[in-house]
């Protein structure tokens, strides 16, 4: 390896015997990882064709969303191939999921997807509910559906926001952010905080809707359409931005099944699979909406999907405010949760996809084993797939437009 | 030493600041007695060599010119774009943050300036001597006013293309030496860039040479004369797109900031770059866009014409009939002057102490006398005016740079490159045959009469 | 819960399930053996009678004696969630059939099992560590794995440095959490 | 995308330069404050009574339930002696989830203890029994367990902190009071003796550094005496 190179002092000979460019090791245009490969598809990977070369995208990206590195293999503009290296935000949630008590695990899945904490925590809650066999009161029900409704509003604004930037308009993501920024405020004044709510308790909720939550809200609601409209008529209509995403990244019908996808992704291929519907909890059974569907499956697509599921989401908190019941907002649980053994798996509909527990209980107070599934990991590999082919600036619109946020990505 | 340095320190800091003004005065007056003394001798040698002379101050003047030029653009694209993101932007250094750029350059000075491992030292040192010389350069030829330019050629249009192309190539050399991929990227990008965007940018400019017949910059404004609808923007529509769009490629600025793209290729060609060499690219590009800028205002937008002829007014002023009045009016004014403003405040608010109404009044006074004193800078020079009325059109332009960059994403290389052979050249190349037949039919049809 | 699917299931694989077919609230549990995994999930994919189109989760499972891969599957023609457990892997070396040829983004999560628990899956080309460092060598998520200071579950109160390899065999037969699965 | 091209791109110029005049969303920090939820969680403060001291007793309830504990703290126990604290193992050393097994019903391990040698308890049992588990006669039990042990085991305060429902920093303190009652054992030969064998090998170490450093140690400066 000549990792001694990049080590020398600037005005270093070529002389010197601590260089060593080989043959096979030439520069800076080859680098290979310090090991043999592993797998055939590494070792094809790590094979450099003529005129190709490795560039890393990240850690320290700007628009790799948090902390992921990109392998690309180039030719030229053209992305020839990708490699995805993961792990650098794991910390084992899984784990410090099973060696907690179950209150405590909805604190450690809350920074899973950041910018949508309460879907997080939904999942993890109604496995375990399911698994202590706990009745939900329908008030609690009410709230958690308007809260994660608002929840996704803010993960999409940001989303929009992230995908312009990413495309090099600096305006989108302030402008989201403001919308993201009054959801945000009003939630803290639901839950308590900003970004990691941790708000969900087996059983219930931690608080009842309160005056200045519900004030925020009405003001908020009275010109949450027009705003939207507003700053999303910024990028819709602008012939650059439609653009380069018309036709980029097309993902069909089959494949996106194939790869496991759900979540808008799979929704922009004209798969109207949406686990509200498909398989309903909570209350969604009884709020009326629609599933938007489209079926390009390009970046466009999942784009405007996302927009439309917006205003649904506006519909369904108009729906949660009006039919709101009064009641207990949890059920009556013991302090110490001590299901009996069983496995239960509770899936819900975030903004990005299928969220998803597995849960096993041996009759301790700690689930035994806990399986989180996220769609930003499912949906990050699909890169490696729809790529290839396009050029170096287009990794990035497609990677914005899957949506995935490491956090989730890395567990 | 010490006893110098004990005096020294027992001095108070207005006294240290006196001794120090003193000092310097006396060692002024050297130059000054041996410039009095040799003045004829020196005044034949500058009057001999009036061109150099001209050239040599020109070429300071623009080369001073560029730093507040950078640090007031600069400044109007961070308040600008935070006004349209719905942000503050800068309001801690100055008045409304005025002064942040500058400080954003003094701490581009103070910090560590290195040379990455693997890069080539003497290509990375040269490259942003490069871009910043080539867009210091082109503002030689650009006519501020009547007589105020660098140097009337007449090629100047050619020679501002001439020059325009050289920063390629100090991109392309930070690009390449910088030992860094994405560097590598931001240089190829630029190069590809700027040089299928040079073709439309020339060519779209040769329709207004055939109707104007001159390539010298100041023949140009001077044709452009009278009312706004001489401008040549009314006679070349098409040709001013192309233009103002191919500039914008020229200066890599969004949409077509693919050099520097920073959430593709991080910042291009100045990823490795730090410290005062990142700040020559940095000042480069914003110079860059006050050239085209003005260089647009110029050829199409009647450069320091006025948009409507103005009235012929003279006012015949001249102070030294006043004599010993003058000296008068001096001392007075002023003081009159605050006074006068000063009263209707303390007069209107009776919650004002008076020190502050004064204040108040000075600053009233100040401004309406500067006013005054530069309208009629404005109507008795006409370099004055020019400048002003050039200065507002181009920073009208500058402007419209920053709203493209707070509202527009960034195209594709396949899409920019596409664009400038596909429709732009066309473009250009039919813009210029239709001037050329027009330009024949009604001379055909003028000499027919 | 689905009756009826539970019955039609039964009708269909009754021979291969090596376990009774579990229902509980919205879900619909089988077991099977891990070498018929790729075939009855192909049937379970491919069968216009069944159309479990979905893949929604994959997991690996170490329940301390043995190993289990679960899967989650989805499809129109039933309003549960079907869990297909691929059971009795041993710990030493477990192996299974990938599942990539019916569904590419498994890939992925058979990585993530085979990093966390050190599952083989037979046929995936891509079968390198997703998670942890190339040389990494433990898997993190079996039962013998222990945090650093997870004192209370570590043989004789010591604690196991989390960074040190271990295969499964070291593990002291008392200390293992074990589930009755 | 509209049929005119470019109109797309003049109305997003035309939405920009209307939010160019809007009234911004931003504020100027630490001038002007944002109103913060009632219920926001996340300010940091403690809180002082009307007299102005601080209304924290060090009693670690938050610290035991803060789910992720990431609450650590310090104090020192009523007799101002004893350092008690709280908080994650990479800053004491403790276990951290104890408050979590104890919820669990699980014995609780305190390995802060552990590097004292484990004692047969029976004794201080025996003690305990003898005096009715009654924390009153504390001085008591303490001197009998001095009387049985030669001195006051770790274990054995634990123990009795455990049995009598007194808490450990009470009886710590009671200890300490008493010149009489003592925590380690008497020195004596044999363990002058343990402490010399355990003590590290100078030559040995130097030794290892030479090879490590391949000769090239700094050697000590020997200061020459006139």
């Amino acid at each position: 390896m000549t990792v001694t190179r990049n080590l020398l002092p600037p005005h270093a000979s070529a002389d010197d015997p601590r260089i060593t460019l080989d043959e096979e090791v030439g520069g800076i245009f080859e680098n290979v990882p310090p090991y043999p490969p592993r797998t055939e598809r590494e070792a094809e990977f790590y094979t450099l064709g003529d005129g190709e070369m490795f560039i890393n995208m990240g850690p320290q990206h700007p628009s790799t969303h948090g902390v992921l590195r990109v392998v690309l293999k180039l030719d030229g503009e053209k992305v020839v191939d990708l490699d995805p290296v993961l792990g650098y935000l794991h910390r084992g949630v899984e784990k410090l999921c099973e060696n907690a008590d179950y209150h405590q695990v909805i604190s450690q899945v809350d920074p899973l997807e950041y910018v949508s904490s309460l879907f997080c925590e939904w999942s993890p809650v109604m496995a375990f509910e399911q698994l202590l066999d706990v009745e939900v009161p329908r008030r609690a029900e009410y709230i958690r559906v308007l809260s994660a409704e608002l929840n996704r509003i803010a993960s999409h604004a940001l989303f929009a926001g992230w995908m312009a930037l990413d495309l090099g308009g600096l305006t989108p993501i302030l402008w989201s952010f403001i919308e993201r920024d009054e959801i945000v405020e009003m939630l803290a004044s639901l839950t308590g905080q900003r970004m990691l709510f941790n708000y969900f308790r087996i059983g219930g909720v931690n608080g009842d809707l309160n005056h200045d939550f519900m004030s925020r809200l009405g003001d908020w609601m009275s010109r949450a359409v027009k705003q939207i409209d507003n700053d999303t008529g910024l990028l819709n209509e602008n012939e650059i931005f439609v653009r380069r995403m018309r036709g980029l990244g097309v993902l069909d019908r089959d494949t996106a099944l194939r790869m496991c996808a759900t979540g808008p992704n799979l929704r922009a291929t004209g798969v109207p699979f949406d686990v509200r519907r498909a398989h309903p909890y909570s209350i969604y059974p009884e709020i009326d909406f629609d599933i938007p569907t489209r079926t390009e499956g390009d970046c466009l697509a999942r784009y405007l999907l996302r927009m439309d599921e917006v205003k649904q989401s506006l519909r369904i908190i108009d729906q949660c405010l009006h039919q709101m019941p009064d009641g207990p907002i949890m059920a009556k649980l013991p302090r110490l949760l001590r299901p009996r053994p069983g496995r239960a798996y509770a899936s819900i509909e975030g903004p990005r996809g299928q969220y998803a527990t597995y849960a096993i209980s041996d009759g301790t107070d700690q689930p035994f084993r806990m399986r989180i599934h996220d769609p930003s990991f499912i949906h990050l590999q699909m890169v490696g797939l729809l790529t290839p082919g396009n050029l170096v600036a287009d990794t990035m619109a497609i990677m914005a437009s899957l949506d995935p946020i490491m956090g989730g990505v890395d567990k | 030493m010490t006893v110098v340095a004990r005096t020294w320190q027992r001095l108070t800091i207005p006294g240290r600041v006196l001794l120090a003004l003193l000092v310097v005065g006396a060692l002024l007056t050297v130059p000054l007695v041996l410039l009095i003394v040799f003045s004829d001798e020196l005044l034949a040698i500058v009057g001999a060599n009036l061109p150099i002379v001209r050239f040599v101050v020109a070429a300071t003047a623009i080369l001073l010119m560029t730093i507040p030029t950078a640090f007031v653009i600069i400044y109007i694209e961070m308040k600008g774009i935070a006004l349209m993101n719905l942000r503050i932007g800068p309001d801690r250094v100055g008045p409304f943050g005025s002064l942040l750029s500058v400080v954003h350059g003094l701490k581009v000075l103070m910090k560590e300036d290195f040379t990455p491992t693997g890069a080539d030292p003497t290509v990375f040192t040269w490259a942003p001597v490069v871009v910043y010389l080539a867009s210091v350069m082109s503002l030689l030829v650009i006519p501020f006013a009547p007589g105020l330019f660098g140097q009337d050629m007449n090629i100047a249009l050619l020679y501002f293309f001439a020059v325009g192309g050289l920063t390629v190539v100090g991109l392309l050399m930070a690009g390449w030496s910088s030992f860094n991929k994405y560097s590598l990227l931001g240089g190829l990008r630029s190069a590809a860039q700027v040089i299928s965007y040079e073709i439309p940018l020339t060519l779209s400019v040769v329709g207004l040479l055939i109707l104007a017949g001159t390539m010298s910059l100041n023949q140009l404004v001077l044709n452009q004369s009278g009312w706004f609808t001489n401008w040549y923007v009314f006679q070349q529509p098409l040709g001013a797109l192309i233009f103002f769009i191919a500039a914008t490629a020229e200066a890599n600025r969004t949409p077509f900031d693919l050099t520097e793209a920073d959430s593709e290729i991080v910042a291009g060609f100045a990823t490795e770059y730090s410290g005062m060499r990142f700040g020559f690219f940095f000042f480069a590009e914003y110079v860059n866009v006050f050239i085209i800028s003005a260089l647009t205002v110029t050829l199409f937008f009647g450069g320091w014409n006025s948009p409507f002829p103005m009235p012929d007014i003279r006012l015949a002023l001249d102070p030294g009939s006043l004599g010993i009045g003058l000296l008068l009016v001096i001392a007075l004014v002023p003081l009159i002057g605050t006074l006068l403003f000063a009263a209707p405040f303390w007069l209107l608010r009776s919650s004002m102490p008076s020190w502050q109404a004064l204040v108040l009044g000075f600053i009233v006074f100040n401004i309406v006398a500067v006013t005054l004193v530069l309208g009629w800078a404005f109507i008795s020079f006409d370099w004055v005016a020019g400048l002003i009325w050039f200065m507002v059109k181009t920073y009208g332009f500058v402007f419209l740079f920053v709203w493209m960059r707070g509202t527009l994403p960034r195209v594709r290389i396949d899409q920019l490159m596409g664009f400038a052979w596909k429709w732009m050249l066309p473009a250009s190349l039919l813009n210029l045959f239709v001037t050329a037949a027009a330009v024949i039919v009604v001379g055909a049809l003028r000499g027919g009469r | 819960m689905d009756r009826l699917f539970r019955r039609r299931l039964e009708a269909r694989f009754g021979d291969r399930l090596t376990g009774p077919v579990r229902q509980r609230h919205d879900q619909t549990e089988i077991r099977i053996a891990a070498a018929d995994v790729a075939d009855i999930l192909r049937t379970l994919h491919d069968d216009p009678e069944w159309r479990f189109e979905l893949l929604a989760d994959l997991a690996g499972v170490d329940t301390g004696t043995h190993m289990q891969v679960v899967y989650h599957l989805w499809s129109v023609t039933s309003p549960d969630w079907l869990r297909v457990i691929a059971d009795g892997l041993c710990r030493d070396d477990p192996r299974i059939p990938s599942v990539t040829f019916l569904w590419k983004g498994a890939e992925w999560m058979e990585r993530e099992a085979y990093d966390m628990f050190g599952i083989t899956f037979e046929g995936n080309r891509d079968l390198r560590r997703i998670y942890m460092p190339p040389e990494y060598t433990s898997f993190p998520l079996r039962k013998d794995f222990f945090l650093a200071d997870d004192a209370a579950r570590s043989p004789g109160g010591g604690v196991r440095p989390m960074e040190r390899s271990h295969s499964p065999r070291d593990a002291a037969p008392g200390a293992v959490r074990q589930v009755r699965a | 995308m509209s049929f005119i091209p470019g109109l797309g791109i003049v109305k997003g110029m035309g939405s920009t330069l209307r939010r160019f005049f809007e009234p911004k969303a931003t504020i100027k920090y630490p001038e002007q404050q944002p109103d913060q939820a009632p219920k926001f969680r996340g300010r940091l403060q403690l809180l002082y009574d009307e007299w102005g001291t601080l209304k924290c007793e060090t009693c670690f309830q938050c610290a035991q339930a803060c789910p992720i504990e990431c609450i650590d703290m310090g104090g020192v126990d009523t007799k101002g002696r004893f350092h008690v604290h709280w908080g994650p193992p990479e800053t004491y050393g403790e276990r951290r989830d104890e408050s979590a097994l104890r919820r669990s019903g699980r014995t609780v391990p305190d390995r802060a203890y552990e590097h004292f040698e484990p004692i047969d308890l029976l004794a201080v049992d025996a003690i305990l029994d003898e005096h009715d588990h009654d924390p009153k006669r504390m001085l008591q039990i303490l001197e009998g367990v001095q009387g049985a042990y030669g001195y006051l085991p770790v274990a054995a305060i634990k123990r009795i902190s455990f049995k009598t429902g007194a808490w450990y920093a009470f009886i710590y303190g009671a200890a300490s009071f008493y010149r009489h009652l003592r925590f380690e054992p008497p020195a004596d030969a044999v363990q002058v003796a343990a402490v010399d064998r355990n003590r590290p090998n100078e030559e040995a170490y130097l030794a290892r550094l030479d090879e490590a450093l391949g000769g090239s140690r700094p050697r000590p400066r020997t200061r020459k005496v006139h």
